[in-house]
């Protein structure tokens, strides 16, 4: 798990090992999503599929603010979040299989994976539907004294739910440790924020709740780790919530039904062209802080982790149908 | 209710749980159980008639003293006056 | 050598339509280059290839419409050497398979010939019961039921005046013998088995079976002394609470505690069928119940490990009534996976019984009686029972066994958790 | 079952047993707090929360925003974080503004999570009608939560239980909802002085009879004991089973009573169909069919919504009078 860091500055030479951590984060997310869309082809993983590419830096930057003991609330596109979080990709993706070694025995799938370990509560797919539990499990922590931080991922598209809201009231009503993460990728399903917002920035939305607020390049993960590690520090001192929106871009499409009709192909070539991966790298390169070599030794192994995850979740097991009603309740109630 | 009509009930709740026996033949301080062939089932379902037929609640502790007919009709005499 | 297959793009997609080849044979292509569009029910979507090489060949035409996972092109990896063309066709029969298959003729049943309203009797499904239990023919009452439908009370009086007409009632028992297997026998048996053979055809058939038992299976016998002080306690106290209907019999704990001690010893619960230990989920227990006419037999109480003391009561009462009744079911006939025997209200001290084939094992429970018992050096008297254990040696060894009535025991001492 | 002395029995309101369950819970358990629409500087819409600010303070007897979702949500999360909320819905109708909430999340998460999260949650509302609160204030959807697996649905009908089924709900591991029919708060009933925690999972035979088996829960179970003893002055003996638990259902007490007694009349203030009435006398017919002497019959709510008008109200609600007049006929015998 991270280490809470203190934040950094934009040219980390002493950092060396640091950022070719985030850079290794982001790729390990790249290969495990790549890896997730041929095996969806390949009919191993069924049910709705949403891929993370593009965004990589939001939920390698953010979770380097986080520490063990606090709590992550994430979406339905949330393989990387769960990746970073530490949920081993052989669980995720046994998870994707439905296999019952799987990190929610199969009963979640893609998009629903819980980890109690790292405090990852899913996995949540009802658009808007995490932030009021991540309201809810930071009012027990300000009820308990606790010092921890509830980190609450979500799209620009529960902006316009009401649930988004009803929590950027009650978090800051109330004071409540949470640091909410709104990656913007523009496009909710396949309809464009400025169709469906009259007010477009975000950030003027949550500070009309009173919510400290800020807007990042989230393709660029050093400035989202400084932005994320600044709101939480601040979340974590008692200040009450704080609103990051990351500006991203998914490259793929919503999911893997999706024949991308509402976006132009330029746009996403443009996009691409600032890939948090390439671009990040080049700047390394420019540094003198990233060698051919390391990216070999990087790519190496995070091609050697995703295999060997795979192969796991091909050797993982199948839950009995006899066992198909339990987690209804729980069993320690039901004798 | 008289003894006599406490004694009819005993015997038409005997005769329907063991049909092939003669209850009127047993003499008032045959064990019952014994004589008729009465398992404990049977013998549950004795208490349980004789409760919808007369009201009477049995505890179960007085079963002991409940082994003859001239038990019964004493121990049901005084419950029913 | 890669296969390009028609790629599943979502739960409900069965089939693709190509559309178009973005690349052609000879064409070098990357892991994650575009390479074909295919049209889904939903819309035209680009398709990816996962692997580097060179496309050998293209073996689906644009316009086909493929079944997911038919091959649709060979790419050549690089390792690979170039070669013929011999499996070319793989997706080509899939491919023509659209046409829908011939359909079956579809034959109408014969229609039942239509039965008059009249004919139709309504009664309530008690009031059905209740006729076929005492041979009453509805057709002879006068309905006073809700909806003019005959009710249990139209049966009763009916039952009733019948009763005051003729003295010679024959007894509920006594109906005609059918011809039936063995007591828990695995023939197939009729929905219902109404009333017994006569006791000499029942004893012939007990005489089979049991002969069979101690032909063909090798027993071994256990025992051990249970105290207990415990369970009667507990029952003393539920039945305080209880009024006498839903009162417990001693024997209801104990069926309970075997339930749960074969849930640990499963190897006891089932069957030696076929050369072959075949051990069963379900726990249906066999309670050997003996009959007034004579004779015995030992249906089941189905899934006993699910039920709790009261459901088992009432289970057992239903059980019982319905046995000396002559009302089983064939399910009940049948299905046992162990038997029970209880000799203790005759005063009997231990039972060492003969297994019901095919079952591996049968569980005796002698009467409980006071009895010296030592226990940390002091002397006491308690209240004692020997439960024993008759096991297959084909199929179980003394230490299952001996297992079982460990158990058995430890559940005895801790009623409150039956 | 066994009859107190006077001395140990007190008359209480409904209300009053609400509240000494409540108060009684907070003092108890420090985890335990009680979250709302105006449950605090108001006392509860129904005065059940009257005056417990001041003993718990604004921290434990939490005023909310009118956000159902969001509390809803929050109350989730805080039983995720360890604490042990009672959120407080004021009637059923708005209980519909967080349904998401209590469906898609607190019915779902253990189940999603693989048996990782439970989510130990009370929320209480104000269910049914008779007092002329209209189309949006008066529906009895008691029921209509019973459809849903992964959580318990209790109606209490009895002091007894608007007293003791609280303090059992809060230790249950998995979301409980209370109904509080709006109508009994004003009832006064008899209750012993160490009236304490009841089982939440039972049906109760509340009076014995021969003729007729009575299935009811909530108020119209007041209403059904009403008819019982206007019928045994006429020879007809109704039993009367409280359900009191919706989900789950305790079919064997109901079907053992259906068994002797060979009819049944189901008493629900729902609507009829798609109803939990319906669910019982499906059950009564897959379990004691050869039992029965006469159709099932329901009584219950006309399909409408409530009406304003005192007389209107009244008709679209069981009585007692339908209840007796219907038995008359579903008893009628040789006589």
């Amino acid at each position: 798990m991270n280490a809470q860091r203190t934040p950094k500055k934009k040219t980390p030479k002493a950092e060396r090992d640091h950022v070719l951590h985030l850079l290794k984060n982001m790729i390990r997310i790249r290969r495990l999503e790549e890896a997730c869309a041929e095996l969806y082809s390949a009919m191993k993983i069924r049910g709705f599929l949403h891929l993370y590419d593009g965004q990589e830096a939001v939920a390698v930057g953010v979770m380097e603010a986080l520490t063990a003991e606090d709590a992550v609330v994430a979406t339905y596109r949330e393989h990387g979040h769960a990746l970073i979080r530490g949920i081993s990709a052989g669980s995720i993706l046994a998870e994707m299989f439905g296999k019952q070694e799987g990190c929610s025995r199969g009963r979640g799938g893609s998009m629903h994976l819980f980890d109690a370990k790292t405090r990852f509560y899913g996995g949540n797919a009802i658009v808007g539907g995490g932030l009021p539990i991540a309201v809810g499990l930071a009012l027990a922590d300000q009820m308990q004294q606790r010092p921890r931080v509830t980190g609450c991922f979500f799209g620009e598209g529960a902006v316009a739910e009401g649930e988004f809201h009803e929590s950027m009231n009650l978090a800051s009503l109330w004071k409540l440790p949470v640091l909410f993460v709104c990656e913007n990728n523009l496009y909710a399903m396949g309809t464009a924020l400025k169709l469906s917002e009259s007010v477009t920035d975000l950030v003027r939305k949550a500070s009309s709740y009173d919510v400290a607020a800020a807007s990042v390049d989230g393709m660029d993960v050093l400035a989202v780790e400084a932005a994320a590690q600044k709101a939480a520090a601040a979340v974590r001192s008692g200040k009450g919530p704080h609103f990051l929106e990351c500006r991203t871009y998914r490259f793929r499409a919503h999911s893997m039904f999706d024949p991308e009709l509402y976006r132009d192909k330029a746009e996403v070539e443009d996009w691409k062209k600032r890939c948090p991966i390439e671009a990040f790298s080049k700047t390394l390169k420019t540094e003198g802080l990233l060698t051919d070599k390391d990216r070999q030794k990087i790519e190496g192994e995070a091609a050697k982790e995703i295999k060997e995850a795979v192969a796991f979740a091909e050797a993982c097991t199948w839950e009995p149908v006899e066992d198909l009603t339990r987690f209804v309740t729980s069993e320690r109630r039901s004798e | 209710m008289n003894e006599e009509k406490i004694e009819q009930t005993i015997f038409n709740i005997l005769k329907r749980i063991a049909p092939e026996s003669e209850p009127s033949r047993l003499s008032a301080d045959d064990n019952i159980r014994r004589a008729l062939d009465i398992d404990s089932f049977d013998a549950l379902n004795f208490f349980i008639q004789l409760h919808e037929e007369l009201g009477v609640e049995i505890p179960e502790s007085d079963y002991g003293r409940l082994n003859t007919l001239a038990e019964m009709r004493r121990y049901l005499a005084d419950r029913l006056d | 050598m890669g296969e390009f297959r028609m790629p599943s793009l979502g739960a409900d997609m069965e089939s693709g339509t190509l559309l178009e080849w973005r690349v052609k044979p000879g064409d070098r292509v990357k892991r994650r280059d575009i390479i074909a569009v295919v049209d889904t029910d939903k819309a035209a979507i680009e398709v990816e290839v996962y692997e580097d090489g060179v496309v050998e060949e293209l073996l689906v035409k644009p316009g086909e419409k493929v079944p997911v996972g038919t091959v649709m092109a060979i790419i050549r990896s690089d390792a690979d050497q170039p070669r013929e063309a011999e499996t070319k066709a793989v997706g080509a029969e899939q491919a023509t398979t659209e046409a829908a298959p011939p359909r079956a003729q579809k034959k109408e049943p014969p229609a039942p010939p239509p039965e008059s309203p009249a004919e139709r009797v309504k009664a309530s499904p008690y009031a059905r019961r209740l006729a076929a239990e005492h041979g009453i023919d509805l057709k002879t009452l006068v309905p006073s039921g809700p909806h003019e439908s005959i009710c249990a009370a139209d049966v009763k009086q009916a039952v009733e005046a019948a009763k005051a007409a003729g003295p010679e009632e024959p007894p509920p028992v006594a109906a005609p013998p059918r011809a039936e297997e063995a007591p828990a026998a695995a023939a197939p048996a009729p929905e219902e088995v109404s009333g017994w053979k006569d006791p000499e055809a029942m004893r012939r058939a007990i005489a089979k079976a049991m002969a069979r038992s101690k032909r063909e299976i090798p027993h071994y016998y256990l025992q051990t002394r249970v105290d207990m002080r415990r369970t009667l306690g507990w029952l003393e106290s539920e039945n305080r609470r209880r009024s006498i209907k839903d009162r417990l019999l001693p024997v209801v704990p104990l069926l309970k505690a075997v339930a749960m001690s074969l849930q640990e010893v499963p190897e006891l619960n089932g069957y030696w069928i076929d050369d072959r230990h075949q051990p069963q989920e379900a726990i249906n227990i066999g309670i050997a119940i003996s009959l007034r006419q004579g004779g015995l037999i030992a249906p089941a109480i189905l899934d006993a490990d699910l039920l709790g003391v009261d459901e088992l009561m009432a289970a057992l009462r239903d059980l019982i009534t319905r046995t000396r009744d002559g009302r089983l079911k064939s399910a009940e006939m049948t299905a046992a996976t162990i038997t029970v025997t209880n000799l203790g209200d005759l005063g009997v001290e231990s039972v060492f019984g003969v297994i019901y084939p095919p079952q591996v094992a049968l569980v005796g429970i002698g009467k409980t009686m006071e009895q010296p018992w030592a226990e940390n050096g002091l002397l006491g008297v308690r209240p004692v029972m020997t439960a024993s254990l008759s096991g297959d040696h084909r199929a179980t060894d003394g230490l299952q066994g001996a297992r079982f009535l460990d158990t058995l025991n430890r559940r005895l001492q801790e009623p409150s958790k039956l | 079952m066994s009859p107190s002395s006077p001395e140990t029995m007190r008359r209480l309101t409904y209300r009053d047993a609400v509240r000494e369950a409540l108060a009684e819970a907070m003092r108890k358990d420090e985890r335990v707090f009680l979250m709302g629409e105006d449950v605090g500087r108001y006392g509860g819409c129904f005065a059940a929360s009257k005056r417990l600010l001041e003993e718990f303070g604004p921290e434990r007897i939490r005023d909310t925003p009118l956000s159902e979702s969001g509390f809803v949500g929050a109350g989730i999360g805080a039983a995720l974080g360890g604490m042990r909320p009672i959120v407080e819905i004021m009637t059923v109708n708005f209980s519909l503004l967080a349904a998401d909430q209590i469906m898609n999340t607190a019915a779902t998460y253990l189940h999603m999570s693989g048996g990782q999260f439970n989510v130990p949650l009370v929320i209480r509302m104000a269910t049914g009608g008779g007092r002329q609160l209209a189309a949006q204030h008066s529906h009895c959807l008691d029921g209509w939560y019973a459809h849903i697996p992964g959580i318990r649905v209790v109606s209490p009908a009895t002091h007894e239980d608007a007293r003791g089924m609280l303090w059992t709900a809060l230790q249950d591991p998995d979301p409980v909802l209370i109904f509080e029919h709006s109508g009994l708060y004003n009832l006064e009933g008899e209750l012993a002085a160490d009236a304490g925690p009841v089982d939440i999972d039972r049906a109760k035979l509340c009076r014995p009879g021969r003729d007729i088996s009575i299935i009811s829960y909530s108020a119209s179970l007041i209403k059904a004991l009403e008819a019982a003893e206007i019928l045994s002055a006429e020879g007809i003996e109704a039993e009367v089973i409280d359900l009191r638990s919706l989900r789950p259902l305790d079919e064997a007490t109901f079907l053992s009573s259906v068994s002797r007694t060979h009819r049944a009349l189901i008493v629900d203030e729902g609507w009829r169909s798609g109803s939990i009435s319906a669910e019982i006398s499906a059950r009564i017919m897959e379990g004691v069919f050869f039992d029965l002497d006469a159709p099932v019959e329901r009584l219950c709510s006309a399909e409408v919504p409530m009406p304003y008008a005192k007389h209107m109200e009244a008709a679209a609600l069981p009585q007692v009078d339908n209840i007796v007049e219907l038995i008359r006929i579903m008893v009628k015998t040789h006589g």
